[in-house]
């Protein structure tokens, strides 16, 4: 029983965390307090299967799922708490105090029998004695939750599966593209430069200089750039003077 | 011969059934056919009267039944024909004057390019107005009595083009509707109390119920009768109805259907028999009419609508005759026989001036004509001296005979009578001075003629029957011929000896002619003194004591507003009802749409109150 | 037995409030998840008090469910946001013509 | 099979038309529906011909249809229901000889303009002719799918207002019938087996507050539909914005559904509801009478003045129904007939004229008699047999229906028999104001009636004459039916206070 009472604040204040994390990683965090917190509670009641399965499926193959999406989506973002419904916090809050308010009174009337204990139907073993039961009487169903799990998993690949608009792009075509750009353009047709050729710096974020002289900016990494991490032209020209004054012997640091 | 008396109705509704729907191609010898049509009915009807002259006087009355009309458990009526001594004197008056004016309207309407529809409605007239009085049953009888409405309606709003001449057929009929209700009515409560319309039946056990009954039936009978027959309080379509073809005056609105309402009292003798109050009506509506139909006759200067006052103030006569019972039944046909003479005689003679003046009605307009028109001057004064009852004339003896009976009756109605006669007399004696008499007042371009022959010897026999009808009384012939039918009249003492009153009346009439010879003999305006130049009683009269208005008040109005009241009632009240409805449903759906938000919070939150509403409920049963 | 019981109910109706609340689709996502193993919770209790083990069954049911919906759910989340490269609930009033 | 095959005829011809190439000469479409209707009047005449005025229900047809709810595909005729039968089978190929020349908001939808009028006839066919209450209601609402698209596509203008009013109402009375009807299935399921077949119906037992309960559910779909004051509001709508020829279909004949089922399932089945609401039933129907009559005299549109005279003409029909007599009923149900003609005629002739003005305002007509007599004359006869001038058809029936009310309550009668001189004014003024006086300008155009629309309009005006004169055929196939269903709602009918034997006292009046 202490177990139970040291954890369920615990848990209930895990679950408020839900309510009001700022950043959604906080809140899955709050998650898998809550999980591993229950996983306790399924131990303490004569259910070791349950606990098993509990932190095996949920906190770890669930609750990762979450965390990767949460990565995909930005870690870092977070959300805005202000309500834009207007009188829904409001009336979730008197909905859900009277919904816990009457759950709680309807237990008390429920819940009278005393409690029969698991000591019996665990003789031979939890996990055999579900095993038992899921196997004879639950069979069927268990049969479609396999069907259901297996649809799930098609269901996902299906949804997160990019259609393909246009013809594959082959390596020919890329060639291809690339001497009409020159054509048109101008472009160098080759590889682009990796950081740091003829350079006098040797930062990722600082883009390649070509052998005329000038940057060249698609040797920096793309996800640099979308971060606006890149280094200006004014950044490369200051560096470019920080590195002729090094050269002159001004013996500063050029951080 | 007399069980054949459908046949009487088949032949003229026959023609025109065939007029009608043979079209066009029988414009040419249409009214021949009709005219014949009308001749075969008279000659059967004379042949029939014979018959019923050579048999005994109890077995005068024949019914035949052509086929049942309505059939059900409880109610029972057949197509039941009935000729006796009063049908077969209507038949005769009705196809022979019919017949008459059939042969006049060749000539009269000869311009008219819908002439055979006029002869086609002339014929349905006919038939209906047969019908009506060979009617066995009172439901037969109404179908006449509808019918000759219809062809009425039809004949008066004959020349449609005239606004006028068709509101004037709209208000006669549906002035009669009014007088119909009373007839249904009254047909109803037959049928309830005994189980029976048929005319003798209803007459023969009217004597066993309720005085209150018999009553009811004789003022409901009385109010057609009053619609039918232009009496007092429904005479006001009379004078409209003038604006019909003048052959239509004489024979619908003269001669035959107008003394419907007549024939519908004496035939229900059982009815008024049974009922002193019923009777006392009659009598107070015929009096009512005869004064005011010659108040009226006496202010107008339209020739039409004068005679057309004078028809009212006769057919009061008549009815008053009616009202008086046995003594009377038999002197109100009488008097109904000779008026049909003579008036006819003189509406065709006064169609026959129209015609010579252009159309024009207007008396103030005439003049003189006595010698212009030779044949219709001389028929149309033998046709005034009938009706104002110059001695020997029929009229004298018709009109005399009802006033000693109303004299019998009671003196003062016998007084009103009397006076009757000499307003009679003034204003016929105003109408032949200002029309063949004094000085000229013709318009411009008129040149007034003598009429064509196919109009003038039907003028001839009419003017001949108007003079010889008192026939009719030698011995008192009439009265013992309809006895079995009226009734035995009862010999009442007179307040003076017959003879007395003979010379009174005559001086009356007198007193009468001599005062409008004295004021019309000259210097007549062609153009009618204003409204306020004359004398509150001419005013009166002339606009048929004010009744248009008093029934414009009465009745026009309530319904005209009544109308416009429940149309605005029924767009705003009864479908504003629904359709406000329907609004605040529509409100009340933009209201809940608020709460479609389409955020997928929303709705959750809805499903979450609900789950806790569900739960509540559950705690509820429960618990409770 | 009925603080089990009235603990699952707690975090339920947190969980409940976590979804009306919240706009970011993986949070409310996860709301959900607190939800399901709120009931997991009251089923293993409601196990224990009847003394049969239909309950734990019931509750290893619901987390396989729970698993396929998690990994159905956040494939959605993923295909949305990379056509609306925004993960808000709110912004996903399609409901609304 | 007779009456299947009856009424199935002309759903088969919808069927056809509605597949028919539209590419094709619209004549030809207008051919087979004619060909279709007058194949489903020689079928209904030989009905009529082997059917016999005695022997209660004929034609009878018998299946299962849903047993779990005891309803049965069950048809049969009795007299009341084969004068209406006739009507609908006279009147349809008469309407669709009439909309040879409608023009449509669509010309190439004659075909289904023509299906659903079939489709409608079939439906109405079924609906007279159904026994069993079930049949019956599904049969009664689905003749509303059929007029709802002719008056909401093929309408003039406002039609989609109209058609909407007209569903909605008629959906809110079809409501509480099937809410009667679901409480009929719990009766007869209490009482043993669940049956709706009419003849089951006949002897249950039901207690007093119920049976009021389920008469009201059925009686107030019936007002709807017929249309009693204050329900009416649908009718003048719905009129005004259909084709003459719907409208004659809406009036004439679906309407009739409505008089016709308070007969047969509010009598019949409710003997004792019927009693107890007869009183304000029938101050209802002398209000309709009256009500309607004067209306029509304030309207100036002519197909809405229409309207209101049927409105009052149903008044009378519902007066006499609701009496309770023999004479009463047996003249409302001969009254269904005749003013289904006459009626018909009316709309037809109405319609003709406004098609050939391109107004229905009575004010834009004037004189029109000068330059189309024939067309004046029709309308004067449909006129003059709307206010039941003796000699048409429709008075005899308006006269049993009075004189039988009038044995009852004559306070009733004599009101409404105020009706005649309202109807007199409102065909009168109406007939006056079109045809009379000088031609209007605008009324030049009046065409007369071609051959085609006096082929229309004939057979129903020598109808009304022959019905006003010889009303007996249908008399006398309609009276035996109705002999049980007085009997259920009245102790007999009244006697006179002082019978006398017809022909006894003949000519004895002394």
């Amino acid at each position: 029983m202490t177990t139970f009472w040291v954890l369920a604040p615990l848990m209930v204040l895990a679950a408020l965390g839900l309510l009001f994390a700022k950043k959604a990683v906080h809140a899955a965090l709050c998650l898998a307090v809550v999980m591993i917190g229950l996983a306790v509670m399924y131990a303490l009641q004569d259910a070791p299967f349950l606990f098993a399965v509990q932190i095996i499926v949920y906190t770890g193959a669930i609750m990762m799922l979450f965390l990767f999406v949460l990565m995909l989506i930005g870690v870092d973002r977070t959300d805005s708490l202000v309500e834009t419904i207007k009188g829904q916090r409001l009336a979730a809050a008197v909905v859900g105090v009277l919904f816990a308010v009457t759950m709680s009174v309807a237990v008390g009337q429920v819940v009278v029998s005393s409690t029969v204990g698991l000591e019996e139907a665990n003789a031979d073993g939890n996990v055999e004695g579900l095993a038992a039961l899921l196997f004879t009487r639950y069979v069927v169903a268990f049969e479609f939750t396999a069907a259901l799990m297996i649809t799930a998993v098609l269901g996902a690949m299906v949804l997160a599966h990019r259609e393909r608009l246009s013809p594959r792009r082959t390596q020919i075509d890329v060639q291809r593209q690339r001497m009409r750009e020159y054509a048109e353009t101008g472009r160098h047709p080759g590889n682009p430069p990796t950081p740091g050729v003829f350079a006098r710096h040797n930062g990722v974020d600082v883009p390649a200089l070509l052998p005329d002289g000038s940057p060249a900016e698609e040797s920096v990494p793309d996800s640099l750039r979308k971060r606006g991490q890149e280094r200006t032209d004014v950044d490369i020209s200051a560096a470019q003077r920080r590195a002729k004054e090094i050269e002159r012997g001004d013996e500063e640091d050029p951080s | 011969m007399l069980e054949l008396s459908w046949l009487l109705i088949a032949i003229p509704l026959a023609g025109a059934a065939l007029l009608l729907l043979w079209g066009q191609r029988s414009d040419a010898f249409g009214h021949l056919i009709a005219t014949a049509a009308s001749a075969a009915a008279f000659v059967l009807g004379l042949v029939m009267f014979v018959e019923l002259l050579g048999r005994e006087a109890d077995d005068r009355s024949v019914t035949s039944t052509l086929g049942t009309w309505i059939e059900t458990a409880r109610f029972h009526v057949e197509f039941a024909f009935t000729v006796d001594q009063l049908s077969s004197l209507f038949v005769l008056l009705i196809t022979g004057v019919g017949t008459l004016i059939h042969v006049y309207s060749i000539g009269y309407m000869a311009h008219d390019e819908r002439r055979r529809r006029f002869f086609a409605y002339l014929n349905l007239f006919v038939a209906a107005m047969l019908t009506l009085v060979l009617a066995a049953d009172y439901l037969v009888l109404f179908l006449g009595w509808e019918g000759v409405g219809l062809a009425s309606y039809l004949l008066i709003g004959f020349w449609q083009h005239k606004p006028s001449a068709a509101a004037a057929a709209n208000k006669a009929f549906i002035m009669n509707r009014i007088g119909d209700v009373g007839m249904v009515i009254a047909i109803m409560t037959m049928f309830a109390t005994f189980g029976t319309t048929s005319i003798a039946a209803v007459n023969g056990a009217v004597g066993d119920v309720s005085a209150t009954t018999a009553t009811a039936l004789g003022l409901l009978l009385l109010l057609g009768a009053c619609g039918k027959s232009a009496q007092v309080p429904l005479q006001a379509w009379l004078l409209d109805a003038m604006e019909g073809p003048t052959p239509v005056s004489a024979l619908i609105h003269a001669a035959t259907m107008v003394t419907a309402g007549v024939y519908l009292v004496v035939r229900s003798a059982g009815i008024y028999d049974a009922s002193e109050v019923a009777r006392t009506f009659v009598i107070v509506v015929g009096l009512v009419t005869l004064l005011v139909g010659a108040w009226i006759g006496c202010a107008k200067d339209d020739i039409k609508k004068v005679l057309a006052g004078s028809t009212m103030s006769q057919i009061g006569y008549m009815m008053l005759a009616a009202g008086l019972g046995p003594a009377g039944y038999a002197f109100a046909i009488f008097h109904l026989l000779t008026h049909g003479f003579f008036k006819a005689n003189m509406f065709l003679g006064a169609g026959s001036v129209m015609h010579a003046m252009d159309d024009d009605v207007d008396m103030r307009h005439y003049g003189a004509l006595r010698r212009a028109m030779p044949i219709t001057f001389a028929t149309f004064g033998l046709g005034y001296l009938a009706i104002i009852g110059f001695p020997g004339m029929s009229g004298f003896f018709s009109k005399d005979k009802i006033i000693e009976a109303a004299l019998a009756h009671n003196l003062w109605i016998g007084l009103g009578a009397m006076i009757g006669a000499a307003i009679t007399a003034f204003y016929m004696t105003r109408l032949m001075m200002m029309t063949f008499f004094g000085e000229r007042r013709w318009r411009d371009r008129v040149h007034p003629h003598e009429s064509p022959s196919v109009m003038t010897v039907p003028l001839i026999v009419l003017a001949a029957l108007s003079v010889l009808g008192g026939a009719l009384y030698l011995g008192n012939w009439i009265g013992d011929w309809l006895e079995p039918v009226a009734g035995h009249a009862e010999h009442h003492e007179l307040p003076a000896p017959v003879i007395v009153i003979q010379l009174a009346v005559v001086a009356l009439v007198a007193a009468g002619v001599a005062l409008a010879v004295w004021l019309f003999r000259s210097d007549v305006p062609d153009t009618a003194p204003a409204d306020t130049d004359v004398s509150i009683l001419t005013r009166a009269g002339r606009h048929e004591i004010y009744t248009n208005e008093v029934n414009g008040v009465l009745a026009v109005f309530p319904v005209r507003y009544l109308t416009r009241f429940l149309v605005w009632l029924d767009a705003r009240g009864i479908d504003g009802l629904v359709t406000g409805t329907a609004d605040r449903i529509g409100e009340a759906s933009q209201g809940l749409r608020a709460t479609q938000t389409g955020y997928v919070r929303s709705y959750a939150l809805g499903i979450f109150g609900g789950a806790l509403v569900v739960v509540l409920g559950l705690l509820a049963v429960t618990l409770g | 037995m009925t603080e089990y019981i009235t603990l699952s109910f707690l975090l339920f109706t947190i969980g409940a409030v976590g979804v009306l609340v919240r706009r970011n689709a993986i949070v409310v996502f996860m709301c959900v998840e607190l939800m399901l193993n709120a009931t997991n919770l009251a089923f293993v209790s409601f196990a224990r008090q009847h003394g049969n083990l239909d309950g734990q069954t019931a509750a290893f049911f619901v987390m396989v469910v729970a698993a396929a919906e998690v990994v159905i759910g956040l494939a959605i989340i993923v295909s949305i946001y990379r056509t609306r490269r925004s993960a808000s609930v709110d912004e996903a009033n399609l409901l609304k013509a | 099979m007779m009456l299947t095959v009856l009424a199935l005829t002309p759903l088969v011809g919808a069927l056809v038309l509605a597949f028919w190439p539209r590419s094709a000469d619209p004549r030809s479409a207008k051919a087979v529906a004619l060909l279709v209707s007058v194949v489903a009047l020689v079928l209904a005449i030989v009905i009529a011909l082997q059917y016999d005025p005695g022997a209660g229900y004929q034609f009878v047809e018998e299946r299962e249809w849903i047993p779990a709810i005891g309803a049965h595909y069950a048809l049969g005729l009795n007299g009341i229901g084969l004068t209406l039968v006739l009507l609908t089978t006279i009147l349809t190929p008469l309407v669709i000889l009439a909309a040879w020349g409608d023009r449509l908001p669509d010309p190439s939808r004659t075909n289904s303009y023509l299906a659903w009028m079939l489709a409608l006839e079939g439906l109405a066919i079924g609906v007279f002719a159904a026994t069993d209450v079930f049949l019956f209601y599904v049969l009664f609402e689905a003749t509303l799918v059929p007029l709802y698209f002719l008056i909401g596509a093929y309408g003039g203008a406002g039609r989609s207002y109209a058609a909407v009013k007209f569903l909605i109402y008629n959906l809110v009375g079809g409501l509480l019938m099937l809410a009667a009807i679901v409480g009929l299935y719990a009766l007869t399921a209490e009482a043993g087996e669940p049956s709706f077949l009419h003849s089951d119906l006949l002897g249950l037992e039901i207690g007093e507050g119920t049976e009021r309960l389920l008469f009201l559910g059925f009686f107030i779909a019936f007002a709807i539909k017929a249309p009693l004051w204050p329900l009416h509001t649908w009718l003048p709508d719905a009129a005004a914005s259909a084709s003459a020829s719907t409208s004659v279909l809406m009036v004439s004949i679906v309407d009739k559904i409505g008089t016709f089922a308070m007969i047969r399932w509010c009598l019949e089945i409710f003997p004792g509801a019927s009693q107890w609401a007869s009183p304000v039933v029938l101050i209802l129907a002398v209000v309709s009478i009256l009500y309607g009559a004067l209306l029509a005299i304030g309207q100036d549109d002519l197909r809405r003045l229409i309207a209101f005279t049927s409105v009052s003409h149903f008044g009378f029909i519902i007066l006499g129904i609701f009496a309770f007599t023999t004479l009463s009923t047996a003249g409302a149900t001969l009254y269904m007939f005749n003013h289904g003609l006459s009626t018909a005629v009316l709309f037809l002739v109405t319609g003709m004229m406004i098609a050939r003005r391109g107004s229905a305002r009575i004010s834009d007509f004037g004189g029109v008699q000068k330059v189309a007599p024939l067309l004046a004359g029709v309308l004067l006869i449909g006129g003059l047999s709307s206010l039941s001038l003796p000699g048409l058809a429709p008075f005899v029936s308006e006269f049993m229906v009075l004189a039988g009310t009038f044995t009852v309550s004559r306070p009733l009668a004599v009101a409404a028999t105020l009706g005649i001189i309202l109807a007199a004014l409102y065909i009168l003024l109406m007939y006056r104001r079109t045809m009379t006086g000088p031609l209007a300008p605008g009324s030049e155009g009046v065409r007369e009636l071609d051959r085609r629309e006096v082929a229309a309009l004939a057979p129903a005006v020598v109808l009304i004459v022959a019905l006003g004169f010889v009303p007996q055929p249908l008399l006398s196939v309609i009276e035996p039916a109705l002999g049980p269903v007085v009997a259920a709602v009245s102790d007999g009918d009244p006697v006179p206070t002082h019978p006398v034997e017809a022909g006894a006292s003949e000519g004895a009046h002394e």
